[in-house]
């Protein structure tokens, strides 16, 4: 099983014929990803080492099949091919892009509401199932599969926690990078609730950061709404006290935003928070062996 | 420190460009909105003029980028351009908890019959811009929320909707407005921010004071006004309003060198790839008893130049004994990074001891070169605790 | 039962205290409709024989409970009232108020997708459910309560076929005129599918009109979705041929908009339909007889 | 009779005003869309003046809004000043279906190398916008769809969404435009339309042909320009656009006096409230075996002055024989309308037999009103369908 990429997803990446769509796509490729279309406006006909090149996402899902669409173009148009893919009725959407338009994503995110559409990111490094298929720009080779979820608003703090996990002798169903942009597609909870319903997770790890109270909401999710066991990490601990939008900001998410706040909030769901990524796979560790 | 700095996007910290109250005013002018008449200043000497021109009494207000100027006492009521020019003189280089006061806004001084609050802001859980309105402004907004939850009126805007008249109605009668002119004017301001906002790409807009005066007349007093970075694209004058003068030099360095740092006060350099990496080697360094230098974040390429760029600017802190490198690559591959120390070692002839913690990407093409070079300054260490342990001893 | 408004439904004017919205407000009190507020900005406080008056819709829902809408402010400001009304949580709004701008309405429509609020109108008379409540303009005299569903574009033609259905003595659940503006809130479709989940109601007469494709989306609907008996009646049958929005229109409507293609593909779908609103109430009556 | 005329919208027809060519190219121009340059003529002597100042050929043009100009032979070429003067003089006077031409487009004559075709309009099913594209332009585009669908390319547009570049880029790949620069310049056209159409309320903004000349430039060659008459009260400027003189004289008279009004070409009068109803008692009369001289809605309100401005408009039409007042009271009161008819009948010296049916609010009141005045050319009637028998009769 594993969730939002696998052995089923036929991939698109907006984006192919440039350096970085060409480098991830084709690594990607290579983990067993089907990566069956690339998209750049103007070069339809083309191919990147067999893999055909469309105009339009629409021609991709009509003439490939896509049902998976990676966006790699600069952040300037990475709005509007995320249109572009979710318009076409690609059902998964991965922006790695980084630096969109927080006022872009606001749009966005409302437009997908109510529609059949799973967004991650933007900036963020994809989701990786080891053994299915990686989209994104995740370094597959340090994880190896196994039954814990992994979700994270960072990149390669995920890899630091992930390759623990591994030097442990554990494995990950999948591991989602949901970027840490104000405004991204899909947040923790969306995550969690979508490895709550896969078999193959187990155990869920959850990596967040100082800043806003996503940590906070996911507790109460988890609380209320899951059964599988969840650890998770909040770097920044030692980040000294500070504003982080204002007078607004801290209004708003009635958070203080610090590690210990959002570790206080977990623990008190019954969340078990690592203070360093090692003491974090070891609670993993523990929870597994049972 | 600012946390702000420290909140992670993803990839990298994220940034905004926070704008002097004179600038967010200029932005408020452009859309509409009602503010006093100001001139800038950077001397007693042109803020007397300023004084003069304006005529009347003025208020002289430090343009830092930090609250509770009022209470620190930069800003100042001048009777005369005599006065103006003294008061300038007065706050002018003052320290304002860590902001040195470069620019002055010489206003025309106000009547204020009444003080609201007005602000717009990204509420990132619900995805949506956030209005809040109070009439019990010109104090600390978070007291209020504290206080008389109840005076303060929150309402959330529909990106897609947009802001139609009726969220205007909605929080001048929740919040209680009830003279009528004051409700229209509010209303269009209300209508007026909100342009600004989404027109500006701002993350924050916040009028506090938003003043009546005993004519009835309602303007913003201060302005805070916070551009997303990501969106300085398609706004070049905004971004030519980024305060380099007023923003620590190192910070500014590492701007112009295109790496993201932020200093701290202890001995220990830190450097990693990535924003949530490096937030996590701060923690590590200091659960290890050490006290980080700096947060230092190559970002997602780190080629060598990158790694020469940030330890140019990691060692120009006086403070730093050791440098804790913490390297996973992705994106970036350990063997450029591996090359860009060597390469910034033999260039700047450094001999502060650097541990260097290298995996993913590339490690063992990274650490065989590291190995090969053989400096008596570079510990390799396998581990990022045991890594941050090392950097700890060796600052000690 | 009943469908839109009935005696549950507690409604706010949105312009009550206009001579129009007070008129038709009173007299759909007086028809029984549960009148708790009316809503006009700056008269808040006031009442209009007994009605109390509020600032804004959110203040109507809270203090009043009100949770049907409706709309009889001056065309320039309606768009702002509906979108008031649906974000202060109102399930049903009545928008009378002829003139909305088309684009507007384009936006609202899209705006509501996936919302849990039904729009009807605007440019239309509202909703009558004789017996329970009145809703708009429709005039409740000529009505009996009874077993027919009737759905219309038109106003006073609607008026016309219910009164020859009470002349042969039959009565309706409900009334709904739906507007004939090009972008209306609910469609035929829309309220056929509420007649037939509708356990009052027992026939539905539709009373369609010259111009786009609805009543021949309408009729693959009733086939498809419904098992009441359906009678329609289409106004413009000796209206010439002519274009409806240029060549544009015709096209994309797929259908060439006049009474008698209407009329062909209602039956074709075993509609029977009157060519005058005599024979469609004729019609009615012998289904009713059985 | 324009069936377009015909569609009621729920109390009243719907109205949207037409544009000629030279306003949907001024339009066009506002928003950026390229056009050629040309000059309004009203008499030859202007047309040789416009085509002096163009220089060059130049296209003599008839505004006439109706399709089929070129067929009907108010398009011609003319190569010098003196040739556009006696082709204007051809053209203007000319009856194109039924429409005078009383003002010529003096335009730049284009060479063309390709013509395509491309419009926005209202989907009113989907309620979304749609852009219909193909590079089989110049013609029927009609035929197009009918006989080469493939080639017609349909792209809606969701109006919170808004549209974007990838819209464009949809539009022009599908289609099969191969040229880089070409694409590159529709795909700007495409955007500038949307702009055009939600900037300006249009219910339908048409090109065609949009044409792409030897040099490889694309330009709109025509314009068909629809705007949605209840979004006029924004846009005084294209409000004043309406082409009064080229308008039936009735219809300019009717909406002068609020009545919607549409001449057909029968004996029998047809007055109703309602656009539903009234088109209703248009089709009763037919199938009565009469022959109805207009539509004519009272619309919504219905006072007595609404009554008699109507029944001033409708009998100046003198093939009226009788006319049938068919009024179902809702917002109409009954007896407004009877005070209306006696008034205009008094005012008027109206002899015309009058059939009069009422019901609905105050009809009692009505009736007996009317029946109290006793005149002897009043005919009330109980049903709708007996007083439209009794006017066919009338009208005999």
């Amino acid at each position: 099983m594993a969730i939002l990429v696998d052995s089923s997803t036929r991939l698109v990446v907006q984006g192919l014929t440039g350096s970085e769509g060409r480098f991830h796509g084709l690594r990607n490729r290579s983990h067993g990803t089907d990566v069956v279309a690339g998209v750049t406006p103007g070069k339809g006909g083309q191919d990147v080492e067999g893999i055909p090149i469309f105009d339009t996402v629409a021609e991709a899902v009509s003439k490939a099949g896509a049902n998976t669409a990676m966006v790699f173009v600069p952040a300037p148009f990475a709005s509007d091919a995320m249109y572009e893919a979710i318009d076409a009725g690609i059902g998964t959407v991965i922006c790695i892009t980084e630096g969109v338009p927080a006022h872009e994503m606001l749009r966005i995110h409302a437009f997908i509401a109510g529609r059949d559409v799973r967004l991650i990111g933007p900036n963020c490094p994809g989701a990786l199932s080891p053994g299915k298929a990686n989209v994104g720009i995740i370094p597959a080779e340090i994880f190896r599969e196994g039954s814990i979820g992994l979700v994270s608003r960072s990149g390669t703090l995920t890899y630091q926690i992930g390759h623990e996990l591994t030097q442990l002798g554990l494995g990950n169903s999948t591991i989602v990078g949901i970027g840490g942009d104000p405004i991204v597609g899909s947040s923790f909870i969306d995550v969690l609730a979508l490895f709550e319903a896969d078999p193959q997770t187990e155990y869920v790890v959850m990596v967040g950061e100082i800043g806003g109270d996503e940590e906070e909401k996911a507790a109460a999710f988890i609380e209320s709404a899951m059964t599988k066991p969840v650890v998770a990490y909040i770097a920044g601990f030692t980040a000294p006290p500070g504003k982080t939008m204002g007078h607004a900001g801290a209004i708003i998410s009635g958070s203080a935003g610090t590690a210990q706040a959002k570790k206080d909030a977990l623990e008190a769901r019954g969340v078990r928070v690592g203070t360093t990524p090692t003491e974090t796979a070891e609670l993993v560790a523990e929870l597994a062996r049972g | 420190m600012c946390a702000r700095g420290m909140t992670s996007r993803g990839g990298r910290l994220a940034r905004a460009l926070d704008l002097h109250e004179y600038q967010g005013k200029e932005l408020f002018r452009r859309y509409g909105i009602p503010v006093s008449d100001g001139v800038l200043a950077t001397s007693p000497a042109e803020a007397r003029v300023a004084a003069e021109e304006l005529g009347g009494p003025v208020v002289v207000k430090a343009q830092v980028l930090i609250g509770g100027r009022g209470k620190a006492g930069g800003i100042k009521l001048a009777s005369s351009p005599d006065e103006a020019e003294t008061r300038a003189g007065e706050i002018l280089g003052m320290d304002i908890r860590g902001h040195t006061v470069q620019k002055l806004w010489i206003e025309r001084a106000s009547d204020i019959a009444r003080e609201y609050y007005l602000s717009l802001t990204f509420d990132r859980s619900a995805k949506q811009p956030l209005f809040m309105f109070t009439t019990q402004g010109g104090i600390d907004i978070e007291e209020v929320a504290a206080t008389s939850p109840d005076a303060l009126v929150k309402l959330h805007v529909d990106p897609l909707e947009g802001c139609h008249p009726w969220h205007a109605r909605r929080l001048v009668y929740a919040a209680g407005v009830v003279d009528p002119g004051e409700q229209k004017q509010i209303a269009a301001i209300v209508g007026k921010l909100y342009d600004a906002f989404v027109g500006a790409d701002a993350m924050l807009c916040e009028i506090n004071p938003l003043i009546v005066t005993p004519e009835g007349e309602v303007r913003a007093l201060d302005s805070k006004f916070t551009v997303d970075d990501n969106a300085l694209f398609r706004h070049p004058d905004i971004a030519e309003m980024r305060d380099v003068a007023g923003a620590d030099p190192l910070e500014v360095l590492a701007r112009e060198k295109g790496v993201t740092y932020v200093k701290l006060d202890g001995e220990v350099g830190v450097l990693g790839n990535g924003a949530g990496l490096t937030m996590s080697s701060v923690d590590v360094v200091t659960f290890a008893g050490g006290r980080p230098a700096n947060f230092c974040d190559l970002g997602g390429g780190g080629d060598a130049q990158g790694v020469v760029d940030a330890l140019e600017v990691i060692t120009r802190d006086e403070q730093v004994r050791s440098i804790f490198f913490n390297i996973f690559g992705g994106i970036t591959r350990c063997d450029e990074v591996a090359r860009g120390i060597l390469q910034a070692v033999g260039q700047m002839g450094l001999e502060l001891p650097i541990v260097v913690r290298l995996d993913g990407t590339n490690a063992d093409a990274g650490r065989r070169i590291l190995a090969e070079a053989s400096l008596d300054n570079l510990h390799p260490e396998a581990t990022m605790l045991d890594g941050a342990r090392r950097a700890v001893e060796l600052a000690a």
